[in-house]
């Protein structure tokens, strides 16, 4: 029987490597898998890069991520100049990629799908494309981007079961299934949990496929 | 002539005018600042479909205190409802929307517009360390139509319409429309042609406060 | 109020000019809008290029356009060599891409998402990649794949409000919601109709958006 | 030795010898032919995940014959069943998981395959005017594993495991394993290693029926 529910924190960190590549979904405070950023504080994974719209509001988990020191690079679309992130970024203790935030999407949907490099005309003309490839398409200029892989994945859902398929509330959708496809380790958690077969297949959002590991956390 | 025989527009006063011009039907983005509150001005009984990035179509007004879904949310991150009609895409299918061309409409706010649409709106420096770039250039370069809504200079006083921009640039030749706090200005293969001004602005008046050259259409 | 639903099939075919590139929805037997094709028939549209997953079997509404000698050229990634297709191509009366199924499907997302050209490994070492321009990326021969557009796109939907907002049954989403974002004009026909706001949010697979035109065709 | 001393599998047998090595849990597409019967040699009890082209995930047996649901096929358009847990995606999203590597198996008939790995299953010849590829290149060179089902020889008794393919590629160097009539063959760093074969037969006996060398490793 496939079951991808796991029963701890414990078990639903385990294996995250030093080094890791891990996608924060979430967007503004809604959609952030919090207890699981937690959950990634304790296990202790560290010289991590991670991967967020937005560089951290003061008080939140990723805040306490990169004031533990545990984060190398943000690849993010804002980071605020007067938040932690943007300290650290001025000191030089923080590598920071800046992205534009349909490019960072389309970069992680690229990773899941396979495709290993497009074509955007964003950024084409600004300081974002200094140095690198472009190439006029259609009287257009494009940037070359390349894929976004995450090592790990972390993600909230509203209702999961078993086989790891997933819904998600309203807005609480944004990153999370674009984030889902695009690691290696995906690992969920779940305000609900369904039967095998009671959420109806239409309003599955994120197939199981892409999905490694769910963890309860109710409220 | 002095500043007092006209009475600049204030952010709301920039926003009702913007939203005049939205007909019913339109699929609209707004940025974040005074673009968000053009929403506020749109009549409700005329059907415009607001688009947020972080995959809320069909945004509705902001709730009543006791009716907020915690869940629900706009690229402004503050607390909206959803019309009847709306529906929710993920992020990869909400900059689809955005990037496909599939908005007829993007509203955003800027430090600075040139005369042949280049627009710049996220670092006032190549050199600044700290910058938030969001989704600006995504939906500069993919919206069927871009307006930039902006006072018409800095604090300092500055024009904020240019032959060129001086801030590092979202995106080229995009913009199409200006509504600042003093007039409305369409992008023309010719520069800015003033559309409108407030009461009581001449022309010269408003080339005295813009470095960019403009033009009027005569009257036939 | 905005309206997309019309109320004749002359009203649903209004406008596609001859030489346009029509976009077929269906796979199979299975959600393809035959009622909307034999309009088309109908309205008398020619120099047609049509791009759908396989040739038209005999007796289908794909095979009497063909036989009416209204295609130009067929993008696809099916031809029976004993179809009316394979005959016409033999003959050389059509002219026929043929596709790789997952990159008609990305080369169409591509045409919806503003993605200006992509790399696939896809095809990359066959035939298909003949004359055609390849890079390696990440140590593996990827060709470059180009968007493809449609003028129009029919589409076969299962439910329909006046928004535009379209759900689909079962296996019969297949390529319709993808084609719905990659045509300058995507007529929808629905066997249902809901008022606005019936579709519950979640339940949406093509947002309104996509979508110009919607018939309702019963049964 | 003759034929007699030993019998070939029919295309159940080499269905059923190869569903016997798919493991619970794994996510399988399966392409038309005799991969497609394979599913039907998985027993219920154990869940794997199959995936079809067009958009169903956790396809299911055949329905009863008065439990038809017109709307619900597979890639080789007959009608299925979905297993609960199984929901629907579309084209694109479908092939985002057979290209994006999500795919844990697929197995797919093959006119050759070379002991590289190679695979040619879409077209017998350059020059051959009608083409069907459907989504073979794109499940070829995106699954984790792919798996080839086919008869050892052709009709004409030429061997379809070859030194190099003859006919055009679908993909290169992306065979795992191949399940014939004959023999279960694992693609190697060395060429084409005999797994398994059908009682009866030798390592000589299968070699003379096989263009590519092949091995066995030696039981320690």
């Amino acid at each position: 029987m496939i079951d991808k529910f796991v029963h701890s924190m414990t078990e639903a960190m385990a294996g995250i490597e030093d080094g890791s590549t891990v996608l924060l979904g979430g967007f503004g405070d809604v959609g952030i898998p919090t207890p699981l950023l937690n959950g990634l504080i304790e296990q202790g994974a560290r010289d991590l890069t991670i991967v967020v719209v937005a560089g951290g509001r003061d008080g939140s988990a990723i805040e306490r991520l990169l004031s533990l020191g545990r984060v190398r690079k943000m690849i993010c679309s804002f980071v605020r100049p007067a938040s932690l992130a943007g300290r650290l970024l001025q000191r030089g203790e923080l590598e920071v990629e800046i992205v534009p935030q349909g490019t960072m999407a389309e970069r992680m949907r690229a990773a899941g799908a396979g495709i290993t490099g497009f074509y955007t005309p964003t950024g084409a003309d600004t300081l974002l494309a200094e140095g690198r490839e472009t190439r006029e398409i259609g009287g257009r200029l494009c940037l070359l981007e390349y894929p976004l892989p995450g090592d790990v994945a972390l993600i909230e859902a509203w209702c999961a079961d078993r086989w790891g398929n997933l819904t998600f509330r309203e807005s609480a959708r944004n990153f999370n299934p674009v984030m889902a496809m695009a690691a290696t380790l995906t690992i969920a958690m779940t305000r609900n949990i369904a039967a095998l077969g009671e959420i109806t297949p239409d309003a599955v959002v994120t197939p199981g496929i892409f999905v490694d590991r769910v963890l309860h956390v109710p409220g | 002539m002095a500043d007092s025989e006209f009475l600049p527009l204030d952010r709301n006063g920039i926003a009702d005018r913007c939203a005049r011009d939205i007909p019913e039907g339109w699929v609209v983005n707004l940025g974040i600042g005074i673009p968000t509150q053009v929403a506020d001005f749109v009549p409700t009984d005329r059907e415009v479909i607001f688009h947020a990035e972080n995959g809320v179509i069909g945004v509705g007004p902001a709730p009543a205190p006791d009716k907020v879904n915690p869940f629900l949310i706009n690229a402004s991150t503050t607390h909206v409802t959803l019309r009847p009609g709306g529906c929710f895409v993920h992020h990869a299918d909400s900059f689809a929307i955005a990037r496909g061309g599939h908005l007829d409409l993007c509203v955003l706010g800027a430090f600075e517009v040139a005369q042949n649409g280049d627009i710049a709106n996220w670092a006032r420096s190549a050199d600044e360390p700290v910058k938030q770039v969001g989704g600006a250039m995504d939906l500069a370069i993919g919206a069927k139509r871009l307006w930039v809504v902006m006072e018409h200079t800095t604090k300092e006083g500055h024009s904020r319409l240019r032959q060129r921009c001086t801030y590092p640039l979202t995106a080229k030749s995009v913009v199409k429309r200006v509504y600042t706090n003093l007039a409305v200005l369409d992008v023309t293969p010719r520069g800015f042609m003033v559309l409108d001004m407030i009461p009581g602005l001449t022309l010269e008046v408003l080339q005295a406060r813009t470095e960019a050259p403009l033009y009027m259409e005569e009257l036939r």
